[in-house]
């Protein structure tokens, strides 16, 4: 199944258990979401999958207030460059209710949203999971598989918490097993995507695609990569990472995201923090070089970290 | 509007007056932190305002004094508690009073950056359609407020979505310390309703059976079906923005004329026409208010063992 | 107008229709990437509000078509390298179609996200102002994008302050795939004017000469001290949102009906009806279309190496 | 000469030097702003020095507009956090136009706020720099001195990209030494606050205060604290910070913003690139436990790092 379909299969689970659940966004209705993602389900849900106007403020907005209300409200963000269209409502009022009320509320809501990608331009393209991730009270669900995507979409919505799902463009279309019916993905869980013992990639969504192959080719030169991917950031499974790059003694951390305060910042320090001591080499860091992505494929594509980048780099690092 | 509603309107709105004017002293003795943002002047619309909704109604207040939690009858006890952040008030010294909050009450709490209550109101009024509970949302807000874009986004939906909702304005001609025709195109704010396809209607703030009248034909519409209206009340900001602004911005002279209109006064005027001797309440309100202050003084301050309960919920993924 | 002037726009919007004509089919062979939104039938009333206007005067466009920038005679070859990702276009593959710049023509650029233009015009409309400079400014928008709160913040700010700017909303009746009348509570988007204390007028955007009519009289009020107009066009989409979309929202007979009146016929008979002749027009179109294409494909990709310039001023500080 | 009244310096002697200057934002005319920064400056200035409504996006999106036009606009935020109430102003569209128009454009613009301290609640007390830090296109200034305050802003407007400076409100009534007229403070230049050999400490504003009171605790000890002030954090001074370390060995950041995805991380990140084999011990980072900031100044006590914290750690560090 892919990757789209196993959201869409998630939020018509939940859809279905649950008359609390609604799913809302620009497009999302009739149309099915600029993403696919929900194509086809008015004619099951009807009005709970429903169109907004272009009002980024109000859907999650809107999706604050029906949490407080006992519904558990999924909203879609057509980029997730548009937390900052809602930036208000995504960083101080969904990040600080619950705690500025004392802890009276819950707010079980997931915003859904398109991260990564090229030929979109700088304000289509961002993702922007480090920023969300500095803002305690949003829990960041990075999906990488539609296996993933499906039980991380499930947990969101069963969560209290307020969680944003980033889904990756260029992974819509990618097919993967996924299960029928019900299942959870559990949040702070990393996942070894590859067992080795030379170096610790972490790594997710596209740029794990890109470190599994680089993987293969530096197996070719005797180098075992192992790789894990965080699946989600809030919360973050520091010690899966810290166990692997314990046993590897490097890591190399791969992001579709600017280098300087990136996740990749947070791991490095992290790593200083617990696995002193145990590193041979000095972490490495590939990320967008602190630059907005650009519009044109070819120039995104000089741009993010691609296969050949880490080989060089795991190779350099190895050397 | 009858004589009964009318005496508990002025009961609650003395309260409110003097339950402030004690926080004001105990400010400035030091006793409380300064962080009220007085409502004198403005209580009585407040309280009229919400004598003509259920008591159930879901409720986003404004950040402009105590009446509106006294109109709902969360205890002075638990107002200046949390005004003190001491053991006894809702949010456990997390939000102060800007987000006292008792979900029984329909006391929804607030955002402290203005604007997000309109997108947020309009989430609880879509829960409420959608749960077909018969219940009307109320927010409230200032004329300065009125010009954050969220006031543009929320009041889009709901018109649209004919949502069972009160946007309640509060015009005192002011935002901070500057005048409202030096912020707003149109100081009447109401006609801004013609932009949304919902009616707008601006009365007497002063005036408690004005803004009674006004919100119950609003609230009836809500319930039946009829849709949004937002309702103006002009009203005076009797003192200071908050403790510490000194008002270079108007003159004694110009703020005794507000006083000359204190709804309070009107109120009271108005009581004593029934044949009702306010004296006693004056007295009963004096001594509600003097026990609160015992009893806040009694509490203690808010345990910092605490200070980080409240980021997430417990548990936080429910299956 | 007069007749030159019709004449002037027909050539222009001739100009816009054909090379996006061009545009497209280049996409389908996968020439060049289809990342254009389609502007046929809105062209039309772009390049009529732009002719009302002082070639000086600052715009930023809207992300629909072509016209703006043929109206300010931006070669047809500069638009395709753009929109190509190749050198001998305005912004190097950074922004392709969605931020074509021009200063020397006052084409200020494009935000990305929907709703920066409004509030970014009102930053241009000051600078006029202050500068007394004479120039009006512009701003392009679609039904779906007055949705967003800045139109709110921008609208009151530039109605408060008298500032010279004209908000052209082109109202086609869709945001993407959802019915004007599915996202605003009102249809006719000038209605909201009266919010702000200036004019709303809707005028026939199928109608060049109502148009620039329209236009003039907004650009003579803001030039003379008169403040901002907001207009309104209705127009037709003719083409989906984009070349990806199949629109499943609209029917091939709701589409043939909207071509019956194309505007660029309107002209045709208007033209023709002054005894000109406009096959000689198309033809020299054709062919200017067609030089830009050679011209495109002989131009080399944006280069990888420049993928980072342009994120910072040089020198950064000046002194 | 107090850092508020450094700044107000600085403002006037851009304000008289070029005329392409002016200052706005909430209640900063005749009021002189709720941090008094701007105090008596319409007296000299005028109308240069405006009121704007309660409007962040405006306030953010005009400032990139008359930027546009070469006006050099400084805008003012009175919360640091409200960065997030003109969420794409700042985030997407300050960040990005220039690149997104291929370098076309300058942007001369300076936004002030002001950051963190206690008492104001989660949604007024933020610092924001990690989250402006992780955004390619913008400086981030974060005086902690008047000397600087004036030198840095003085630089910001003068520089031509978009400068964001956070204002500390604990420092606004503190006073050092700033010399009469005009100087600079480059950006990228990290100062030494104090010498020493056995510990870097890296923090700015009210958390360097705090380490330089640590530092002379802990020289009672004999430990021999090196303090170093990033001054900026985009462009950051790497080396200044990496020269330290390499010669100190040990490195603690000191920081009033959650510890996930500070600036912390990144100086963690970049000590593992630039200073590996030179630490002697991991990384310490001293920041607010991923907790938002409560109101109650005695919970935000217990919160952000205090001098206590940072001599335990030193000392912890040490052993
Ligand atoms: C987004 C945002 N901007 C600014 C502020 C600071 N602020 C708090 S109250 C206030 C004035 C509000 O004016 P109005 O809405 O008219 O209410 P009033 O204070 O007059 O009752 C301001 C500017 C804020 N809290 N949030
Ligand atoms: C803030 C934001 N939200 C959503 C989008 C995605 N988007 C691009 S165009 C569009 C539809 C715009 O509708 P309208 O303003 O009516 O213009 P039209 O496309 O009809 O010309 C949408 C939703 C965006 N670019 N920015
Ligand atoms: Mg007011
Ligand atoms: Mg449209």
């Amino acid at each position: 199944m892919k990757y789209a379909h196993a959201i869409r299969d998630a939020l018509s689970i939940e859809l279905r258990r649950d008359d609390a659940v609604v799913v809302f966004g620009e497009d999302v209705g009739a149309f099915g979401g600029v993403w696919g993602v929900t194509r086809g389900m008015t004619k099951e849900f009807g009005d709970r999958v429903f169109d907004t106007p272009i009002s980024e403020d109000l859907i999650v907005g809107m999706a604050i207030g029906m949490a407080l209300r006992g519904m558990r409200p999924v909203a879609e963000l057509q980029y997730a460059d548009f937390v900052f269209c809602a930036g208000a409502e995504v960083f101080l009022n969904t990040a600080t209710y619950r705690y500025a009320h004392g802890g009276l509320f819950d707010l079980p809501m997931v915003v859904r949203m398109a991260c990564g990608g090229g030929g979109f331009g700088p304000e289509h393209s961002q993702s922007t999971e480090a920023y969300l991730m500095h803002t305690p009270g949003l829990r960041v669900c990075l999906p990488s598989t539609a296996y993933d995507a499906k039980g991380l979409t499930l947990a969101a919505i069963r969560s209290n918490d307020p969680v944003f799902v980033l889904e990756h463009k260029r992974l819509y279309g990618v097919a993967d097993d996924v299960p029928e019916g019900d299942y959870i993905v559990e949040f702070g869980r990393a996942r070894v995507r590859r067992a080795g013992t030379h170096v610790t990639i972490v790594a997710w969504q596209d740029m794990l695609r890109r470190a599994l192959v680089a993987a293969e080719q530096l197996s070719d030169d005797g180098i075992e990569v192992e790789i894990i991917d965080p699946v989600t950031v809030n919360p973050l499974d520091v010690d899966a990472i810290v166990a692997s790059v314990r046993k590897t003694g490097a890591c190399v951390v791969v992001e579709e995201a600017p280098r300087t305060g990136g996740v990749g910042a947070e791991i490095g320090a992290l790593l200083m923090e617990h696995a002193f001591g145990y590193l041979d080499k000095p972490l490495r860091r590939l990320a967008i070089p602190d630059t907005p992505v650009p519009m044109a494929e070819h120039l995104v594509d000089a741009l993010a970290p691609s296969t050949a980048d880490i080989v060089t780099t795991v190779r350099e690092l190895m050397r | 509007m009858d004589d009964a509603t009318r005496l508990e309107i002025f009961r609650q709105s003395l309260l409110s007056r003097r339950l402030e004017e004690r926080v004001m002293s105990l400010a400035k003795a030091g006793e409380v932190p300064a962080s009220l943002h007085m409502g004198a002047g403005q209580e009585v619309a407040q309280i009229a305002a919400l004598a003509a909704l259920r008591p159930q109604d879901p409720m986003l207040y404004g950040h402009r004094g105590v009446g509106y939690w006294i109109a709902r009858g969360v205890e002075p006890e638990v107002i200046l508690c949390d005004i003190a952040y001491r053991e006894g008030g809702t949010n456990k010294g997390k939000g102060g009073p800007m987000h006292l909050a008792d979900p029984s009450r329909g006391v929804l709490g607030e955002t402290g950056s203005l604007g997000g209550n309109f997108v947020i109101g309009v989430g609880i009024a879509y829960a409420e359609q959608y749960r077909r509970s018969g219940n009307v949302a109320i927010v409230f807000f200032g004329d300065g407020t009125a010009n954050r874009g969220q006031f543009h986004e929320a009041l889009n939906f709901a018109g649209l979505r004919k949502l069972p909702i009160v946007f309640f304005c509060e015009n005192n001609g002011w935002g901070l310390s500057t005048p409202t025709a030096a912020a707003s195109a149109v100081v009447d704010i109401a006609r801004r309703a013609a932009g949304y396809d919902m009616p707008g209607v601006t009365v007497d703030g002063r005036d408690a059976d004005a803004v009674f009248a006004a919100t119950r034909v609003a609230a009836d519409r809500a319930r039946s079906g009829g849709g949004a209206t937002l309702v103006e009340a002009n009203v005076d900001r009797l003192h200071a923005h908050y403790l510490g602004d000194r008002e270079p911005y108007r003159t004694d002279d110009e703020k005794a004329a507000l006083w000359v209109n204190d709804p309070l006064a009107r109120l009271v005027t108005q009581i004593e026409a029934t044949g009702i001797d306010v004296a006693p309440i004056e007295a009963e309100v004096a001594d509600r208010v003097e026990r609160a202050v015992t009893y806040m003084r009694a509490q203690p301050l808010i345990d910092i063992a605490t200070v980080r309960e409240g980021v997430y919920s417990e548990p936080g993924i429910v299956r």
